[in-house]
């Protein structure tokens, strides 16, 4: 199977096949021999020369993974040529065309800094939303108009819940 | 005492339940609707809800509390810290309704629980305060204002009468920048609490945050357990504490000790209570900032190093016992070197946003040296209503490196999936050089900033550890991606079924 | 030293990897195909497969044990405890591939390794042993037997000469019994061990089974570190452990401190030893046993009372560092009290039956003064190859009574799930009379047998946990009775949904 | 619902149905009106009135359930009517008819004591297996005659493996 991987900003190929009871991975051409052993939760253990890791993966949102390797995490997305044609048709490389602004945490909406068709600055605030006793001021990803405002002072939201988009 | 509610949630409430259990005291705990699913109700062996999510309406609810110990028949409340903690008022309202406060006296409470109270008690009892003015300074005072602060010598400090948490508040080095500074402080203290009067402090140069831990019984007697360095603080909130300090000598522990006694004396305390000082980095002079009455989040700190149980005392002190320790027993046990981590449900590469949610999976760290206090555990939920605090870290060992390293390691044992912690950040901390000396004030972590954000790896070539995650990915997606392409039958197991195939799937060969 | 590989497995390569992070030492684990998975293999840098399932094929092969850290550029091995500890033909073949044998000398380990050789040995340190017959009574020596009998005075013990494990072992009281007990030891022994020979010891009464640890550095310095009580055992295998003794008081431990240093410093000794004795709960006098050339399994009881890491010491040892504490550090930082329970893969209720298998989930107690050592974790396979211990308990407290109920406490929170373990069963020894007092003797569990069998409960009626078992059952039961009739596609979902819906399912109201 | 249970030997009823968000569960015609919320891993939270207890659910073989509460373990069955008639039918419950004997744990046979056709008393020992390095000695349930020997020496053994058969 052959997989693209974006690590970094940075696009990568990632073939693997199993062989003789490990699986043979190839990274940009490099060879690897790995073993691996399932453990409980979404983790293996790999061993690949002798270095020896666990490994946890966590799957997020849009084929984002997030991999424990050790003791750091690395995150990094894994498509396969269907995804990544959807993937880079997306446009979410860029900054280009219109921003979502998402709640980045479940919340409540303690203020909203702006108005439907309100000319933003990047950086300018747009929404605070409060959780554990903190509040977080969510702020405009460019500059721009703001298009269209889902957050209501006092409303909760949910994780990712969209609030503004600026265009 | 047979049966004590703890009116409190989270870690503080399951360690409080762990004593009671070795001491044979069954308990009560309380919860809010979102907390029926929490640790510490299933650590106590009754539970009563008092209310909807907001703290409000539930953990801070004194009838609601009070209730839930009269239903199930306790006799004392534990009220952990923070939530009702330190009220006087809920304090008077136990003892009425014929319930032991596991705390100081009401009286005690509210001498201790006002700043300016507080600083006059201090004064009385001989203890140091930071030298100020006890007025903001008056229209037109400027010029009297500018004497007093050449009395008390630069540099001074400027902050606002009506609020705190940094904003009027100027450091002027020099008395030619008096006018300027004083003009800026005014204008922001107007701007942020509509009340723009200033008043002069001197500024403590490298301050410290060192408190100390006090024990008082009901006999009169009171003794100091140590103290607890604190300066490792984001936005005045403690991040790492350790005992003993770097900067505290012998001497220096001693004297704060004995006045950090004098003070709960002076109130008639009773029971755990921490008093806070500044110390001065380079005259090592300190200056009484508060005394909190009740135990603190980072007491087992001074648990480590003393041995001791301090829930254990303050529920013994609470039924009229006497104080088990004399002084002298404190400085013959005291020992080795104890730092603690406080783990906290947020994510550091973003600003520190709060990172509520499940926990897929806990892992704990464990072996020598290495004490977890977790209100949390595999599955647990993560409120957004609550302090994001989920767990605390603390490691001991003979030496103040061995500790840290300890620390480091056991930090890199931690786990938690589903959320985002601080643990990485943490363990920045602890490589820190200026950490490492020992000697940081309280602006470590704000000079530290830039050190501590997750470092980017240089360069486009994939490191080895980002090759094994990519391995690892690859396997999980490759066996994704056979399942789905599987029968149906593969997927009609029921989840405990496979969770074993899962974890037997390629077990030994 | 830069890299160590770790010649065991489960919660002792598992420590040493801990301490070797924490030193900054990279560390290389050792598997058997049993292995592949264990917790042990993943605490590790590296890792190197070096057999079969089958100990004298995997863990005991010298010779892949060594090619491993040849492969690997190990510099130094640490043995753990049972495999190669304690054979001096492995030090040496190390010692030939230039590789650190974490441990004593080669020569030390031979002398302190075959009984009669350190019984000679310990005689000539000065060291008591327990008088007794050089040689077995030969025939028609009867006559002699019995003067000789009289002469170290009654009680005495018969053994039989070629082997152990009580069988051809009498207690003799009385002059009288002595003719039909030698009859019947001479008959057991020949059926035993196909020899008839019998030997004559004194009889230790209520005999306590205590130890000092000692340690030793190359540059001919040696201490004690207190001792354990070691009296719990099951047919000789320890499973509670304890420091200090209730019966050691000061003078003693001075005195069997100074004979196990004497008794080390006779073989040269290097690294961690221990000085096993049987102490005479009457007369309190203690005779020598043996030397354990190595780490001991209860090391950790030791590391709590004195503070100290002595796989770390172990490794500065090897490193030609000299011992960091005199016998006056080790007095004044003794303190307190710590207890070990030895949790095994057994099922008491059923004679002890090992119980290897899977885990499905592991709960592990934490809070104040715990300290797990664990050989596994959630979804860790227990082999039937090896030990079945898979982690030890160990608390602290300043009181022994406290760390006795918080060993009781921890022992509660621990939950394995899918094997049966002991932690009832070291529950239930916790709550004996006779250990509570703390004056116990090797027979302890033998004569708390009964009491220790799994309780049936009295009556037809159903007590109030019973009540909560079955509507905890029933809820479960008609869970899967619904899921069974609800639509595939419920159950279509990934276990990764399934676990976060699971766990989600009535979190909040 | 309703469910037949056997704790310590003793037949009860348990009828269980949700009411109001919580579970009406009546034993042995006595009445608990229980709160439970799902925990990670087959354990519930439970209230009973005020008491709070979390139990840990793990099925075993034949509709064994072993619950853990708080921190001690019952061993119990629950069977629906149907269960019930084949459970009774099966007819464990006494010594009557031949009797199995299975391997307790995964293991090796280190010794086998009898021959098929051998008249063995109660408490007799038939196999030895070994596992973690300890050898148990499996006796004979009852007085009998070994009908099926199946026990080889140093054959590995599965847990539950039929090893011997006493009629």
């Amino acid at each position: 199977m052959k997989y693209h991987a974006i690590v970094r900003g940075q696009e990568h190929t990632v073939e693997i096949a199993p062989q003789e009871g490990k699986y043979r991975v190839v990274i940009d051409g490099k060879e690897l021999l790995v073993d691996a052993v399932h453990l409980k939760g979404f983790a293996v253990s790999l061993l690949s020369s002798a270095r020896s890791v666990r490994c946890d993966i966590e799957p997020g949102k849009d084929g984002q993974l997030s991999v424990l390797v050790g003791e750091t995490v690395h995150p990094l997305e894994l498509l396969d040529e269907r995804r990544l044609r959807l993937r880079k048709a997306s446009g979410k490389f860029s900054m280009e065309g219109p921003q979502r602004v998402d709640a980045p945490m479940p919340g409540k909406i303690v203020r909203v800094l702006v108005k439907a068709g309100d000319e933003v600055a990047e950086g300018q605030g747009l929404v605070v939303v409060e959780a554990m006793k903190m509040e977080n001021e969510l702020k405009s990803p460019k500059a721009g108009k703001v298009t269209e405002l889902h957050a209501v002072e006092g409303a909760a939201v949910e994780s990712g819940a969209k609030l503004v988009v600026v265009a | 005492m047979n049966k004590i509610l703890i009116a409190n949630r989270g870690e503080i409430a399951v360690r409080v339940a762990r004593t009671c259990r070795e001491m044979g005291i069954r308990t009560v705990a309380i919860f809010s609707d979102a907390d029926r699913a929490a640790l510490h109700v299933r650590c106590c062996d009754e539970a009563v809800r008092v209310g909807p999510p907001a703290s409000r309406e539930s953990y801070l609810a004194m009838d609601n509390v009070i209730a839930a110990a009269r239903q199930t028949g306790a006799d004392a409340i534990h009220p952990g810290y923070g939530f009702l903690s330190e009220n006087a008022t809920f304090a008077r309202a136990c003892a009425k309704a014929g319930l032991v406060f596991i705390g100081p006296p009401p009286e005690a409470m509210e001498e201790m629980g006002e700043k300016t109270r507080a600083r006059r008690k201090a004064i009385e009892a001989g203890v140091p305060v930071v030298p100020g003015q006890k007025e903001p300074i008056p229209e037109g005072g400027e010029a009297k204002a500018k004497e007093f602060a050449l009395g008390i010598g630069y540099p001074i400090m400027l902050k606002a009468a009506a609020g705190g948490g940094g904003k009027g508040m100027r450091l002027v080095e020099d008395p030619k920048d008096f006018d300027s500074a004083y003009a800026t402080a005014q204008r922001e203290a107007l701007s942020a609490f509509n009340d723009g009067r200033v008043y002069i402090e001197k500024a403590v140069s490298r301050p410290h945050h060192i408190e100390i831990q006090v024990f008082a019984d009901t006999h009169g007697d009171a003794i100091w357990l140590g103290e607890r360095e604190c300066s490792v603080q984001r936005r005045h909130q403690k991040v790492i504490e350790e005992t003993p300090s770097a900067i505290v000598t012998p001497q220096l522990r001693a004297e704060m000790g004995r006045v950090a006694v004098n003070a709960a004396k002076a109130v008639r305390y009773v029971g755990a209570g921490t008093c806070e000082f500044l110390v001065d980095g380079h005259t090592r002079n300190f200056y009484f900032l508060e005394m909190n009455t009740r135990l603190q989040v980072e007491h087992p700190v001074t648990e480590l190093c003393t041995g001791l149980d301090l829930v254990r005392w303050q529920i013994e002190i609470a039924r009229g016992g006497r104080l088990p320790w004399t002084q002298e027993d404190v400085l013959k046990n005291l020992r080795g070197h104890a730092v603690e981590a406080r783990i906290y449900a947020e994510d550091p590469a973003r600003n520190f946003l709060p990172s509520p949610g499940t926990i897929l999976e806990l892992r704990l760290a464990d072996g020598p040296g290495v004490r977890n206090d977790c209100g949390v555990e595999s599955g647990s939920e993560v409120p957004r209503y609550y302090d994001p605090m989920i767990g605390k870290l603390a490691c001991f060992a003979q030496t103040r490196e061995e500790a840290i390293a300890r620390l480091h390691r056991a930090l890199g044992e931690t786990v938690v999936k589903g959320i985002t912690t601080n643990t990485s950040y943490l363990r920045g901390i602890l490589e820190l050089e200026e950490f490492r000396k020992g000697d940081y004030d309280t602006g470590l972590l704000a000079r530290g900033a830039d050190r501590l954000l997750p470092k980017a790896q240089e360069g486009a070539a994939l490191t080895e550890d980002e090759e094994l995650a990519l391995a690892a990915a690859a396997i999980w997606q490759l066996e994704q991606d056979q399942k789905l392409a599987a029968p149906p039958v593969a997927q009609e197991q029921s989840a405990w079924a496979r969770a074993g195939r899962l974890s037997a799937l390629r077990r030994s060969r």
